[in-house]
């Protein structure tokens, strides 16, 4: 497969960046912010992205959804990173779509995804437990209790967790399995705190007190949810991935811009070879990160054997260029890239969250060593 | 008995008798610094007097003459003022531009009427000062600066705007480089003192990507300014300038040094934890640590090695230049170490638990580390150029 | 079936009725590779003969015009060829500069007589050729070349000295740019043609920090070249250098990925050991590779996207600047990698056990993937001009 | 205590120096290696550098040393650092000095400290035993027999080794038990080959094959080495760390006046804002390192509490400046950095050397984190 986008791909890029910059720009997320709204999105611009079919991308056609693969969900998430627009996207439309359509019942997958594809429902995804992302370290748990389980323990970092009409909730059922849940946010002894988090996107703590929960509501077989949760998993994270090269892009465009714009010493900035070579050798990276992101993206729909591999290099490239883009993009605007007012902090803060999200670069790096044997 | 040693004998004693108990206390935050000026409210009666005794014996800037309002003292007895006052835990009574930055200009290149004026009100923290040196287009490069002051017979009127004003809108009065002439870059600046009360003075706070700051924009439209309010020669001020911006520089020297953070490591295992043998657990983040442990301790120790070799006069001046890049630069991979070893939970905003987003906002304040006070860039050219001799562009 | 189809099968016969056994196993080493010219050994009749038969087909240039000594193949027809060979395991019957640098050349800027004279012996391997570009004084700056054509009526005299000029001293002939003006810098420069055994032309090899090298040092002493010689006008060499450096540039993109290497962490964990859970023993260098891994992934797949976007016409020619710059880097960061896990042993340099230093040779050669073909500093130069669009000082 | 040299110090890297350069400049080195000289160093030569007291430094002066101390001695190593010198400086002057000073018999001391102060022996130091160094890992066997020892074992990196007229191996004589002997090269069952290294100074692999060794041969207590050992290991580290500063010293003056001198496209190469700023960060690592250097001599000499952290945080540093020193070296030179013909080459092998010695940066690294409870 060619390592470029194909044709329908390619408009799909063209047109959701056209929308996003036209109305949902980064001044949607600054205004957000600033009026400290209480959803922490925008509902109505929302459904209109999703009649858009932008939602409906990893929902299986016989829902109504457009059945495409996680290709065209990066093209998705990584105008969304070029825009920091803070919608429900990872959270409902990738990693929730994608559970239930690999492990959804016929009755959770007809009542859940269509709302997907038409932006009627926030689902959570509540896997990490401490500060850094370790799924392999999953304490909360679940015990059979009657026909169904009671759920005990905490989850943190759970994206839209606080405006979530549902909870997927990964539990510990044995010590060696795993079971996935859905849960309702208004059940007895579920407590949901928001967390405002730098990048002004919305993210929860949850805790479980002995919550009750119907047999209905595990998703595919008790006990076996490694394997799904680690497909979705890596969906997610490749998905990241391009979001964060989305921002990569975003923030070079500007820092580029400024140093041919921005005057010091009767020169542009831009004139001065220190710049030049730190700023193309960030070039490089982010063409490095794009062919990486692809490469990882595809094999998510093509090739399953390396898409481990290829995801784990993926999103730990992808931190480290945006990373290296911020940084950069700071320092080289100087003063003004200081001030809350220019947007280059956005980037930053924005940046950092998706470095964090379900592994960062270190995280990922160990994986790599792991699968290649050392 | 030497001199010194009778000098330090009752120094101590009437420190002891004087300085209020509140004022011996460790200070909590910065909100406990006395900057005085017209409008400062003192947070307690203690700190109002103690601002008021030390001014009254010069002591607040004791090197100082006298007739300006200083404490007269030779160096050796400001040492011995500044070690006893550091045993006995007296915070400093005040904290100002005036003192850092004004004074010593003020004192080398001011007429006497100017020192009479204003040293004394200094010294005593009735009048607080800002500077008003950086402007939206001349930041590294300070000779661009644009604010226009028009010489009339007796007065200048001025117009134009500065930023980075730290404190602005807390200050009485502003000393101020504004340009004269446009004939030479350098040349056509004057240096000028003005009150921020003058018709015409506005400002505006900067917020920061972590928040609240210091930091003021400041405009002026048409503000009158005495012509005895230039100090040094009209045309000249770019010499007083770069006097302060040396100053400068050495203050912010020791940025990369901090001792009241919890050792990185320490901090980092107790965050993400450690293997059955005690290391932290994520490998790649314990080996960045060490590495950064190992610099840190390079710098403490060049950082050492610059003052012993400078009190032997065998410095570089320029070597501050080095110091502030590698300071700043080493703050910076700090903050990112500790952002990283903290996870999601270092990413909280607000709140309680994380104590309104300490953490990450101090982290995002670093960056400004290699901004403020000459970019890293402009520190990396001073040491090509004045160290090691390459050629200039 | 299709003509192309045809081809194929044709081309799979006759290469297996004619191809010798011994040309059909893999490539041992460097040496293996036959260079064709006057003074060349060959290795073994059946490379003699492989030589003879290919070149008589025109298939050591299978898409030059037969008129020229090639095969006269079209664009797919070549590309067929070169496949079954490969399928077959054919080594390539010759390897040549005049193949790769001067033919193309030739075919796009020199005369009639001059094709006539020089393709069929490049295409028939009598020829050997090398290139004489770089100078003490002119690496980077190439337009800086001072070595000193003086034109006469039907001649020129050339004095001067090339460096880096591969195989100089086993090369027939050599194509060479000479100043043939010095009135400016980039138009007064000559691309000639002369045979190496002309009177005055002496080398002498250059010995690399690795080792031995194929590398000379070529000196001219009163060189006499008839003006026929000269490819394209006089004083207008520039542009057919300029070509042949892109050409060259592109050749050399793919350094960084090197399939033939056992992976590197594979190595470095024989080489270091495991700990109790089978990861390499040492966590640093284990971060350190996995790093060097993911960037290796990133750039296979980078050559591979631009490959397909030069195919799309959606290329930009001054990728393969970026593409040469990572590469080298790439590379170089591998082999520090390998030294460091190969410790102690890997800087033996001489005896069985090391194979002769083989480690440590290879190691310190790759220090000159980031200088020859073009500096890393000069690709980076190249990627702010020609992609970001950076103003040039 | 002042973190400069004192004026006796000053004095003593003036004159060796002088010295070195004059007798022994870079061009010795590759006399040396270009004859393949047998012994690998000069032995008349190296009998004038003691004559000025200079491999006496470490030797007490009740056996006709000068008494000094790590500094000193730090002094010398980065002379010889600066001039590639192939002299058994580290080895016998240093490692066996310092040890026969802390843990030999009177007798021993009185055999071959006077020795070793006049240049008149060679004693060779035998720790490592695999490719990397890990004193932790020593498995060569010392074991009781009649009132001697029986050695077996092999050991490699072995400095000067095939130039010694003794050796010191550090043995295993119980699990947690070291030893060190005095081993003489020419007894039955000892094997020397010499390896040839990169930098073209002296190595040898040894083997030990029962290898019968007098109750006298014992340095300090049996089973008990570990300390003392420690001790020598450490103060070695610090001078290689100084001999690795005057080798980074050495090439960064080389390559500051190529920057200056060289042109092209009709300017200094040094005018290049790039280069420049890579020069100053390269400078001021230098500058980071020689004051971490003479931190951890110092610290050797007055505050042994200190020592082991400040000396490895020293070689760590010390290791990363000079490759950085040598890297940028030789891509700073171009083309003619890559000849054999320039002494650009000498100074990247042996910094290559003396980073593998006694642990490279990861090594150290490794050590900091571990005394630093992390």
């Amino acid at each position: 497969m060619a390592l470029v986008l194909n044709e329908e791909q390619g408009m799909l890029r063209d047109s959701v960046k056209a929308f996003l910059s036209e109305r949902a720009p980064v001044a949607h997320l600054r205004k957000l912010r600033d009026s400290r709204d209480a959803l922490g999105f925008d509902r109505q611009l929302w459904r209109q992205f999703a009649d858009q079919g932008y939602s409906a991308i990893l929902v299986p056609e016989a829902q109504g959804g457009l059945g495409l693969g996680a290709v065209e969900a990066g093209i998705i998430a990584e105008a969304l990173g070029r825009t920091l627009t803070p919608w429900p996207f990872l959270s409902t439309a990738v990693l929730a779509a994608r559970t239930l359509a690999r492990a959804g019942s016929p009755a959770q997958q007809t009542e859940l995804l269509p709302k997907i594809a038409a932006a009627d429902v926030v689902i959570a995804y509540a896997v990490d437990e401490a500060s850094k992302h370790r799924p392999a370290a999953i304490a909360a748990k679940a015990a059979r209790d009657g026909s169904g389980w009671r759920l005990d323990g905490a989850k943190t970092f759970v994206l839209d967790g606080h405006v979530a009409d549902r909870f997927i909730v990964a539990a510990r059922t044995s010590d060696l399995g795993l079971t996935l849940l859905l849960v309702d946010p208004r059940a007895a002894g579920v407590q949901i705190e928001r967390t405002l988090m730098v990048d002004a996107h919305n993210a929860a703590r949850l805790r479980f007190d002995g919550v009750r929960i119907g047999a209905d509501a595990v998703l595919g077989k008790a006990d076996a949810a490694g394997a799904v949760l680690d497909e979705v998993l890596d969906l997610g994270r490749a998905v990241i991935a391009a979001q964060l090269l989305g921002l990569a892009d975003a923030v070079f465009e500007l820092t580029l811009a400024y140093l041919k714009e921005r005057r010091q010493f009767d020169r542009a900035i831009g004139e001065f070879q220190a710049l030049q070579h730190r700023a193309a050798e960030l070039y490089i990276d982010i063409e490095l990160t794009r062919a990486l992101v692809l490469g990882a993206l595809q094999a998510v729909d093509e090739n399953p054997a390396k898409a481990a591999l290829l995801v784990a290099q993926a999103k730990a490239h992808a931190c480290t260029t945006a990373d290296r883009a911020v940084q950069e993009g700071v320092q080289m605007h100087g003063g003004i890239g200081m001030t809350d007012e220019f947007d280059i902090g956005l980037y930053m803060k924005r940046a950092r969250t998706l470095q964090e999200l379900l592994g960062d670069a270190g995280f990922h790096a160990d994986r790599v060593a792991a699968m290649n044997g050392y | 008995m030497s001199e010194l040693e009778t000098f330090r004998r009752e120094t101590r004693a009437w420190l002891e008798a004087n300085c209020p108990a509140q004022m011996r206390q460790p200070v909590a935050s910065e909100s406990d610094a006395c900057w005085g000026g017209r409008h400062f409210k003192f947070q307690s009666e203690a700190q109002r007097r103690w601002l008021q005794i030390m001014g009254e014996r010069g002591w607040t800037v004791p090197a100082w003459p006298k007739a300006y309002g200083g404490g007269g003292l030779s160096k050796e007895e400001a040492a011995v003022l500044n070690a006893e006052m550091r045993a006995l835990g007296c915070r400093p009574p005040l904290v100002s531009f005036g003192i850092w930055m004004l004074g010593p200009a003020l004192l080398a290149h001011g007429t006497e009427e100017q020192k009479l004026e204003h040293l004394p009100k200094i010294a005593r923290g009735e009048i607080r000062w800002c500077q008003g040196y950086s402007e939206p287009n001349a930041g590294s490069d300070l000779a661009s600066l644009a604010t226009k002051a028009e010489v009339h017979d007796d007065h200048l009127i001025i117009n134009g705007q500065k930023i980075w004003t730290s404190y602005a809108d807390e200050a009485d009065w502003i000393f101020c480089l504004v340009r004269t002439s446009t004939a030479k870059k350098h040349t056509g600046i004057s240096f000028i003192l003005f009150d921020m009360e003058s018709p015409g003075v506005s400002t505006r706070p900067i917020v920061l990507i972590s928040g609240k700051s210091p930091f003021c924009e400041t405009f002026f439209d048409d503000v009158r300014v005495p012509r005895r309010n230039v100090v040094g020669e009209l045309n000249a001020g770019w010499t007083i300038a770069k006097y302060l911006l040396t100053h400068e520089r050495e203050m912010i020297g020791g940025i990369g040094e901090r001792s009241n953070v919890k050792p990185l490591g320490e901090f980092a295992a107790d965050a993400v934890g450690r293997d059955a043998s005690g290391r932290l657990s994520e490998a790649s983040l314990r080996a960045q640590i060490a590495r950064f442990e190992i610099d840190e301790a390079a710098f403490r120790l060049l950082l050492q090695a610059s003052g012993d070799r400078a009190r032997r006069g065998e410095g570089n001046p320029a070597m501050s230049s080095a110091l502030k890049f590698y300071g700043a630069e080493l703050n910076k991979r700090r903050w990112e170490l500790m952002i990283s070893a903290a996870g999601a939970d270092g990413l909280e905003w607000e709140g309680e638990r994380s104590n309104e987003g300490t953490l990450a906002r101090t982290w995002l304040r670093s960056k400004g580390n290699s901004i403020e006070g000459g970019t890293s860039e402009i520190q990396l050219n001073v040491v090509a150029k004045r160290i090691l001799g390459l050629p200039g562009v």
